[in-house]
C-alpha cells in the first residue's frame, strides 16, 4: 500500500494534513486537548485575540437554529499579554502548527497585535475583518474591498508571518473582497465567517440574542460557504481555508474539491469534540477508496 | 477527565406531567462524576446540533449509573423523553466543577427544576442538613428528597407547605445553617444571593446559561463575576468551566 | 370569545390572513389543491411567468443539503399566453388573492409581461430581480440598486396591479437595495429569494447541479431572512412579505413580530403538501394563546 | 386523488445486502395505487426534508397495504431500512400516472433497483408475458416474478442466466413482444428505447430524477420531450406527473 500525502503548503508553512480549527470554536485547544490529538490536526487555529482584553457581549450569546447556531460572543478575550504567556507555550507542546487570529477595532490595533506577534513563535496570522458581532472594526473592514485592502496592507507591513485575511460572506461579490486583500499582499485567504441571522423568541416576544443578530455558522451554512470558496478559488491565486459546516471528511471533501488547499472545523466541534481529528482520518481513508496518493491532486479537481 | 459516550437508557419514568426521570448506564462518566456536575445530552436529530446541559440527579458509582430528572421544555428535552430502555444517548461529561462538599450545617434549597441536583448533594453531604424546595404546585423528587434530611417545601398555590417561595418557606420554619447550596430560577438565587451576603453565610450558587462547547472553548455561557476572570481576565466566568457552581459573593445575577 | 382579525393588507389589497405561498413552490396553485383549499390562503404566488416559454435549466435541477434544498429550476414557465389562459381562471374559482410573479430577461420582457397582466384579474404582481439561476436578467437586476430603481420605475410605469419587489439576500446590504426600490415607486417588497449556494458530489467529483449553484431555500436560511426583514422593517415604509425556511407558525410570527405584513410558504410545502394552510391556522391559534385581537398588533413588534 | 399519509409498516425483510423490502398499511393510498405509482416517503430527521420516491411493488387493494423494495443509497434509504413493524412511515402517494395495462403479448424488463416495479405489473397484466430482469450478481424477487410470469435473468458476472445485460437475455434467448414495460438505469432505458423504436414496438419506459414536491409543482424533475409539452409548452416533462412512464417515442434520453 503506498504512502498517501495528505500535507499541504499554506504560505510556505506546511500542515502535516489540511484539517485545522476555526477561530473561537476551539479555544486555544486546551479545552478540546482532553478529546483529541491537537498533534493530529494540520493546525490549531486560536479564539481571536485584541490589544487588550474584550469583555464580549451580554448574554444570550448563541441560540440553536436549524442545522446550525447564532453566536454573539462579542470576542471576549483576554489580549495579547495573557495570551502570549499562556496559550502559546501551550500550542508548543503539540506537534501541530500554531494560527493566531487577531481582532482590533482600528488599524492601530489590529497592527499592534500583529507587531507583538512578530516576537512569538507562531506560524501563520489569521486577521478576521469579518465578525459580525462587534460594533467597531471587525466587518466593517470585510464589507469594503478599499477598507480590506488598506487593513490587509497595514497589517503585511508589520507581519512577520504569513497573513491569512479572513472574509466574511455578508457580502455582493467575495471575488471582489478576495482580489482586494490579495493585491494587498495577503498569503491565504480563509472563508467563510458567519452569516449575519437574527432569531426571534416568540413566547417572550424578544430577540433571543441579547446582540439581537448573530453570527450564523454550521451545516445551515455549507451551501453557501462551499459556493463561495469555488468562486475565490477561480479569481485568486492565494492558497484559500475552506469551513463552514464541516461535520465530517465528505464536507470537507466538499470544500477540497472546490478549491479549498485546507478546511477548518468550527461549529461540528460543538456536536462532537472528535470532529476535527475524524475529518482528518475520514480525508485519508477516501484517498485510500479511490487511490488518490496526494490530496494535492483533490484541491480544486471539480471545475 | 471528560468522557464522550454513547450511553445506554436503563430506564425512564414520568414523575408528573412534564417531569422525566432517567437511569443512564454509562462507561466512564459516572465513576467521576461528583453532585452539581451536569453532562451534556446530544439529540439525535441533525438539525439539532447544540448538546443540552442537566445537571446530575444521582450518581451509583458502583454501578457506573447516572440519574438525571428533567422538564420537557422544547423540541430536545421532548425527544429525550421518548427513549426507552436499551436506547442509546449520546452523552459528555462529567462536566463542570460541582458543589464543594463541608461538613458545616448545610441548607439545600432547589427551585422547580433545580430541585435535582439537591438529591445527589443530600446524599453526599454527612453532617446537618435542611432541605428546602419550592414548586409551582405538584411536587416530584419530594420522597426522595425527605428520606435524606429535614425536608421543607414551598408551593406558589399553597397545595403543599408554605404557600410561597424557598424564602418564605425558610422564613416561615425559621431554617438556619452555615452554608447554602442553592439551584433554581434567577430570581430565587438573587434572593438567596442577597440573604446569604447580608447574613455572612457561605453559600453556593449552581447557574444556567445557554451554551455550545459545555467544555469552557467558546465563550457561550459566561456570567458576570465580581473579580477578573482568570481566563479572559475580564469580569466573566465560563458557567460550564468554572461553574456551573460559583459563591454567591463571585458573581452579579442580573 | 372574541373574533380575532387577521387580515392584512398590502398596497391596498386585503388578505384574509397574512398567509402566502413562495413562488416557485407551488405552482400556480392547481397540484396542491389536492391537498389544500386555496380559499385558505391569503394568497397564492404562481411560479415566475416570463413573455414567452422559457426551457429551463438542465438536469439536475435540485439537491438536498442540511436543513434545506439547492434549486436551479431556471424558471422554466410556459410564458404569459398559456399562463393568462389558464392558471389566472383555475386560481379564480378560489376565494384568495392572486399574485402573479414576472421574471425577465430584460427591462422589456419585464414590461411586456407586466403590461399583459394589466388586463387581467389579479391583484399584485410580484417582480423577481432575484433568480439567481438565469443568466440574464434575474439577480443582476437585484444585486445593484441603480438597476433595482430602474426595473422599478419601468414596471411602475406600466402596472395596473400594485407592484411587490422581490429582493435578493445576496447583498451586501439589503436596506440599500430596499430603499431604492420604495424610492422607486414599489408598493411592498418581499424577501428573501434564495441564497447562492453550491453542493459537490464527491464520488463522482462533479457538480451535485448541471447548473453548477443553485438557490438555498428552507430553514437553513430562516435566520438570515428573519434579519432581513427587520433591517427592511427599519429602513423603509412599504409593507413587507416576509419568507425563508418558514415550515410552521412559530417561524412564521417570528417574521411578522421582525416586520413582516404577510409571510410565504415555500420550500415546507415539499415536506408538507399541508404546510401553508396549517401556518395560517397555527397563527390564529397563537393569537388565542396569547389574547391577541388583531394581527397587526404583533407586526414589528419586536424591535 | 393523491393522500399524505402517517402509515404503519407492517414488516420489514432484508432481501440482500443493501435491498429492503418493507410492506406499509395504508388508510387510502393502497385502495387507488396502479402498477408503476410511486410514493414519496419522508425522513423523519427534520435536517431531511425533501421526500424519497419509491416505486410500488406490490400493491394489496383489499388490505390497503403496499410493498416497496428498496436500495440503501444515501441517508434517507438507510433510516428507512431501521423502520421495525409498528413504526409509522409518513408518505405522500400514488403518485405518477403508472403502467397502461393492455393485453398484448408483453415484455417486462428491469434492471437492478427497477427490478420492483415489474412484480405488481406481471400480477396484473393477464395476457402472455416474458420477464427479463438485470442484475450485477445476486438476484431478488427472483422467485416471485418467475411466479407471475415466464422469467429470463442476465447477470453481469454471469452467476446466473445470461452474462450480460438484460438485451443480452433478450437476444440470446430470441425473446419477443408487441409491448414493453422497462424500470431502471438510464443506459438500459437507453438501448431499450432503440431496440423498440427500431423494431416499432410500443415500449414504456419509467424514469427517475431528483425530486422536490413530487406531484407536478416545482418543476424539479423533468425529461426531455419530444413534442412540446403540455403543462409549460416547452420540451420538458415533468417525471413525478406526466410520468413516470413515457412512451418511448415520447421522451429523449441524454
Ligand atoms: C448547567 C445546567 C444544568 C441544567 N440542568 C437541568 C436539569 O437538571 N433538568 C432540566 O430539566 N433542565 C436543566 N437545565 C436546562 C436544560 O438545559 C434546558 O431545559 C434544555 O436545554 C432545553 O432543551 P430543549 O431542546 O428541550 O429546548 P429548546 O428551547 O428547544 O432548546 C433550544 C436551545 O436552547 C438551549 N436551552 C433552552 N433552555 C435552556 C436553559 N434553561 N438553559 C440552558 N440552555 C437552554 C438548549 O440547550 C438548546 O440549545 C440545565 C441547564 C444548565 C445550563
Ligand atoms: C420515480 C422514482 C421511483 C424510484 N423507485 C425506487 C425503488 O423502487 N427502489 C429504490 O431503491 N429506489 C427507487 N428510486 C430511487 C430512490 O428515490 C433513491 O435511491 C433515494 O431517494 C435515495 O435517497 P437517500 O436519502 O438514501 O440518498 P441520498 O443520496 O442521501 O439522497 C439525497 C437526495 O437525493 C435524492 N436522490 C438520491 N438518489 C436518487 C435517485 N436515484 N432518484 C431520485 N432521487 C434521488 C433523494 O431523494 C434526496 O432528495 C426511485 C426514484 C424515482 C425518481
Ligand atoms: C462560537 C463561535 C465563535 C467564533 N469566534 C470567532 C473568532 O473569534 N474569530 C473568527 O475569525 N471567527 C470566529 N467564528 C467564526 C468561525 O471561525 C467560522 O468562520 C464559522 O463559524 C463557520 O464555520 P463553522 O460553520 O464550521 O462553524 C466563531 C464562530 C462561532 C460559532
Ligand atoms: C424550487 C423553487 C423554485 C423557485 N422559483 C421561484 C420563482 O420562479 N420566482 C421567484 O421569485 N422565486 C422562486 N423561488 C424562491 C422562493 O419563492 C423563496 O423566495 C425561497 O425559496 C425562500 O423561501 P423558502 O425557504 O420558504 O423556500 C423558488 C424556490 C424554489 C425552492
Ligand atoms: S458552553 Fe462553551 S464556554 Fe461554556
Ligand atoms: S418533483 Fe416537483 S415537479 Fe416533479
Amino acid at each position: 500500500m503506498a504512502e498517501r500525502n495528505l500535507s499541504v503548503d499554506i504560505a510556505g508553512v506546511t500542515l502535516k494534513n489540511p484539517v485545522m480549527t476555526c477561530s473561537g470554536t476551539f479555544g486555544s485547544g486546551m479545552e478540546y486537548s482532553e478529546f483529541v490529538d491537537l498533534s493530529r490536526l494540520g493546525a490549531v487555529v486560536t479564539k481571536g485575540v485584541a490589544n487588550v482584553p474584550w469583555t464580549g457581549n451580554p448574554t444570550p450569546r448563541i441560540a440553536e437554529v436549524s442545522s446550525g447556531m447564532l453566536n454573539a460572543i462579542g470576542l471576549q478575550n483576554p489580549g495579547i499579554d495573557v495570551f502570549a504567556e499562556r496559550d502559546i507555550p501551550f500550542l508548543k507542546q503539540y506537534d501541530t502548527k500554531i494560527v493566531v487570529n487577531v481582532c482590533g477595532r482600528s488599524e492601530e490595533d489590529y497592527v499592534e497585535v500583529v507587531e507583538r506577534l512578530g516576537e512569538e513563535p507562531v506560524d501563520l496570522l489569521e486577521i478576521n475583518i469579518s465578525c459580525p458581532n462587534v460594533k467597531e472594526g471587525g466587518i466593517a473592514f470585510g464589507q469594503n474591498p478599499k477598507a480590506a485592502y488598506a487593513i490587509t496592507k497595514a497589517v503585511k507591513a508589520k507581519a512577520k508571518q504569513p497573513v491569512i485575511m479572513k472574509l466574511s460572506p455578508n457580502v455582493t461579490d467575495i471575488t471582489e473582497m478576495a482580489k482586494a486583500v490579495e493585491a494587498a499582499g495577503a498569503d491565504a485567504v480563509s472563508l467563510i465567517n458567519t452569516l449575519t441571522g437574527m432569531k426571534i423568541d416568540i413566547h417572550r416576544r424578544a430577540f433571543a440574542l441579547a446582540n439581537k443578530t448573530g453570527g450564523l455558522s454550521g451545516p445551515a451554512i455549507k451551501p453557501v460557504a462551499v459556493r463561495m470558496v469555488y468562486q475565490v478559488a477561480q479569481a485568486v491565486q492565494v492558497p484559500i481555508i475552506g469551513m463552514g459546516g464541516i461535520c465530517n471528511a465528505e464536507d470537507a471533501l466538499e470544500f477540497i474539491l472546490a478549491g479549498a488547499t485546507a478546511v477548518a472545523v468550527g461549529t461540528a466541534n460543538f456536536h462532537d469534540p472528535m470532529a476535527s481529528v475524524q475529518v482528518a482520518e475520514g480525508i485519508a481513508a477516501y484517498m485510500e477508496r479511490y487511490g488518490v496518493s496526494d490530496i494535492r491532486e483533490l484541491i480544486g479537481a471539480v471545475k | 477527565m471528560k468522557y464522550k459516550e454513547t450511553a445506554k437508557v436503563i430506564r425512564q419514568e414520568c414523575l408528573m406531567e412534564g417531569i422525566y426521570s432517567m437511569w443512564i448506564q454509562t462507561e466512564q462518566i459516572a465513576r467521576e462524576a461528583i453532585p452539581g456536575q451536569f453532562i451534556s445530552v446530544y439529540s439525535k436529530d441533525s438539525s439539532r446540533m447544540l448538546p443540552r446541559p442537566i445537571s446530575l440527579c444521582e450518581i451509583d458509582r458502583e454501578q457506573g449509573s447516572l440519574r438525571i430528572v428533567y422538564r420537557v421544555a422544547g423540541a430536545g428535552t421532548a425527544e429525550f423523553s421518548g427513549y426507552q430502555a436499551g436506547d442509546d444517548i449520546e452523552i459528555l461529561g462529567p462536566l463542570g466543577n460541582g458543589f464543594p462538599l463541608t461538613e458545616k450545617k448545610a441548607m439545600l434549597i432547589g427551585g422547580g427544576i433545580g430541585v435535582p441536583p439537591m438529591l445527589e448533594l443530600a446524599k453526599q453531604l454527612t453532617g446537618e442538613k435542611v432541605i428546602v424546595a419550592g414548586y409551582r404546585d405538584s411536587l416530584f423528587l419530594d420522597q426522595e428528597l425527605s428520606a435524606n434530611g429535614a425536608f421543607y417545601v414551598a408551593t406558589e398555590d399553597g397545595s403543599t407547605g408554605t404557600k410561597g417561595n424557598v424564602m418564605d418557606a425558610i422564613a416561615v420554619s425559621g431554617l438556619e445553617a452555615d452554608v447554602i447550596y442553592a439551584c433554581g430560577p434567577k430570581p430565587m438565587l438573587r434572593a438567596i444571593q442577597a440573604y446569604a451576603i447580608a447574613h455572612g453565610i457561605e453559600c453556593y450558587l449552581s447557574l444556567e446559561e445557554r451554551m455550545a462547547c459545555g467544555v469552557g472553548a467558546c465563550l457561550a455561557c459566561v456570567c458576570k463575576s465580581t473579580e477578573v476572570d482568570g481566563h479572559t481576565h475580564v469580569h466573566s466566568k465560563r458557567i460550564c468551566k468554572e461553574g456551573p457552581v460559583f459563591l454567591a459573593t463571585e458573581v452579579e445575577l442580573d
